[in-house]
């Protein structure tokens, strides 16, 4: 691969990521060594500079982030205080909903219940600090396991999970329920009482 | 035209007559009766899943094309009044239509279907803000209550295919019922002088009304209000009320009209009109 | 405020943002008509194209956002692995294609033209984010109407419904209407005789 396609696919890498990104990662995936990426991406820094870009390449605790120019700070500011990045989107809460109540949750369970891919909600719900990592799975996969934190609590207002509100008569579908029980090893209370039913009890 | 490289499924009836017509080249009419409904039958056995809406549909459309195909083979067919010919034509063109519609509809898809693709190669920015400007923005969460949260909660562990609904759609245009349209009837026959059915109905488009309007009648003949007549086999039927009629009017009769009608008409919507 | 400056802004805050940023609240943070904001920006993609950057500016659903460049798609599937969600269905793709143009539209209507019951391919695009509950058909039915989402043309990459091709362009020709008028003609007497069109007639 050219110098000059490896400096194109670290910048759109590093565009679409959310956390900074390891160079190790970015020289795994453009075949790379290290040594160069950090050359590279050196170079892009100095060409933001030079071409007077509001944002600046960084090297942060973690690896690479897009960042805004430190001269830029007062509109980020103003933007920032208006709060057009401070909305959750329906899909990002329905999946902390559902994290909130159903947890500990795998990415494979909220994946099987949303339908879609969750791997950028989760990422965003944990760097909002609402979700943490609280544990994996006994089962064979050792699927991460997803649960609310202490700040998600702060942020409803609620002293503990229990005063949330229940979720009432609203029995989940049976598509739902099985989602939740593929692939993990359930807790005793959620084991279903009905033993006629085996089907239910994941393999 | 590359698109249909899978085992033909069939998602409607539209699609499989666009299927048969246009792939296929089968001249529904050319073939006998019998070999369009095999080759339709054919293609519904294909069908993985039974959805009776969808073999509803089927049936109808097969139906129909039976319908048109056997008129055209009856013998008199020169006699056909005009307007029955119109109508018939009328028929056709809402199936040509309709076909038309479906087709312009699945291309469209497919031009979406690759904005979707292109859309999907590239990955927009979603990081946000970094610190310290990210916890100067309000916290989201800070706007969103508990029950909003539990709200959200019902509407993600909601399963993707919802339970059916009864769909009101179809009661929407029932505007009149048996009752109504008795009550219609005994005004226009007020009185003994027979009056054409056509002169009942005049200014009446929605064929359920029509139809309404008939039940109504039959149900006023039943009960010994008004008699009627039909001088010829599908000749002008005339209704005429009695000089003292031979029983109250039974509202309670009528009642019984209104499941039928709802039947009626949660059939008439499975053809939706034009 | 300078040109230079005013650009610098666009680029940080654009860079800052979780979804598109209209150019009016970029004229308003900047103190900029709204005419050069779009002209800035316009200069702004020329540049990042002609740098031959790995991320482009876009405008998408009425504003604009930094996004990867298309020709780096193979770095990002590597990056974002289960990120892409699953491709819609022919059917589920039809449905949306009636409601992008035909929006706001019933369920019933739906059903009409498709021919089918679209009760579950509706469920998918809603749980998708596609499509959404726009209003109620203000008749005696009260049906629900269902139209076409932000997330719908932020996924399409386009900047506004009027930017899909329209309607008109995948009306069938004259070959596949005068197909199915023969499939469906009613009598003997409706082919076209010799004289005036004898390709007309099947063989």
């Amino acid at each position: 691969m050219s110098t000059n396609e490896t400096k194109r696919a670290i910048e759109a890498v590093v565009m679409a990521a959310i956390e900074p990104v390891e160079p190790q990662f970015l020289a795994q995936l453009t075949e790379t060594p290290v040594d160069d990426i950090e050359a590279l991406c050196t170079e892009l820094m100095a060409e933001y500079e030079r071409d007077g870009r509001g944002f600046a390449l960084a090297r942060v605790a973690g690896g690479y982030r897009y960042q805004t120019h430190p001269d830029m700070a007062a509109y980020i500011e103003r933007f920032v205080l208006e709060g057009q990045s401070a909305r959750l989107s329906g899909p990002a809460l329905e999946t902390l909903a559902i994290i909130a109540y159903k947890q500990p949750v795998s990415r494979a369970q909220l994946a099987a219940i949303r339908g879609v891919s969750v791997e950028s909600t989760i990422a965003t719900l944990i760097q909002r600090g609402y979700v943490a990592e609280i544990g994996h799975d006994p089962g064979p996969g050792q699927a991460i396991l997803y649960g609310t934190t202490v700040r998600f609590l702060e942020q409803m207002g609620v002293d503990s999970l229990d005063s949330l509100p229940p979720l009432a008569e609203f029995v989940p579908d049976a598509s739902v329920v099985e989602a939740l029980e593929r692939g993990l090893r359930l807790r005793a209370e959620d084991i279903p009482t009905d033993e006629s039913e085996p089907d239910a009890i994941p393999e | 035209m590359s698109y249909d490289v899978r085992t033909p499924v069939y998602e409607g009836p539209f699609e499989l007559l666009l299927h048969l017509i246009l792939k296929e080249e089968v001249d529904i009419w050319d073939v006998s009766i019998s070999e369009v409904i095999d080759r339709f039958m054919v293609e519904v056995e294909k069908l993985d899943r039974v959805d009776l809406n969808v073999a509803t549909e089927f049936l109808l459309i097969a139906s129909t094309l039976i319908e048109l195909k056997v008129r055209r083979l009856l013998p008199g067919a020169e006699m056909i009044e005009l307007d029955e010919e119109l109508l018939r034509f009328e028929e056709r063109d809402l199936l040509l239509a309709r076909l038309l519609e479906c087709k312009t509809f699945k291309d469209a898809a497919k031009v979406l279907q690759g904005m979707l693709r292109r859309g999907a190669k590239v990955v927009s920015r979603s990081a946000g803000p970094e610190e310290p400007f990210r916890s100067l923005s309000p916290d989201p969460l800070a706007r969103v209550t508990p029950a909003q949260l539990a709200a959200a909660a019902i509407r993600g562990l909601t399963p993707p295919a919802p339970a059916p609904e009864v769909d009101l759609f179809h009661v929407a245009p029932i505007r009149i019922s048996v009752r109504e349209a008795a009550d219609a009837v005994l005004l226009t026959l007020n009185h003994t002088r027979p009056v054409n059915f056509r002169t009942l109905v005049a200014g009446i488009d929605d064929r359920i009304e029509v139809i309404v309007r008939f039940l109504a009648v039959l149900e006023l003949y039943k009960q010994g209000i008004v008699d009627l007549d039909q001088v010829e086999t599908f000749g002008d039927l005339t209704v005429r009320r009695f000089e003292i009629a031979e029983s109250e009017l039974d509202l309670v009769a009528m009642e019984d009209w209104e499941s039928a009608v709802a039947r009626l008409d949660a059939d008439a919507d499975a053809v939706p009109a034009q």
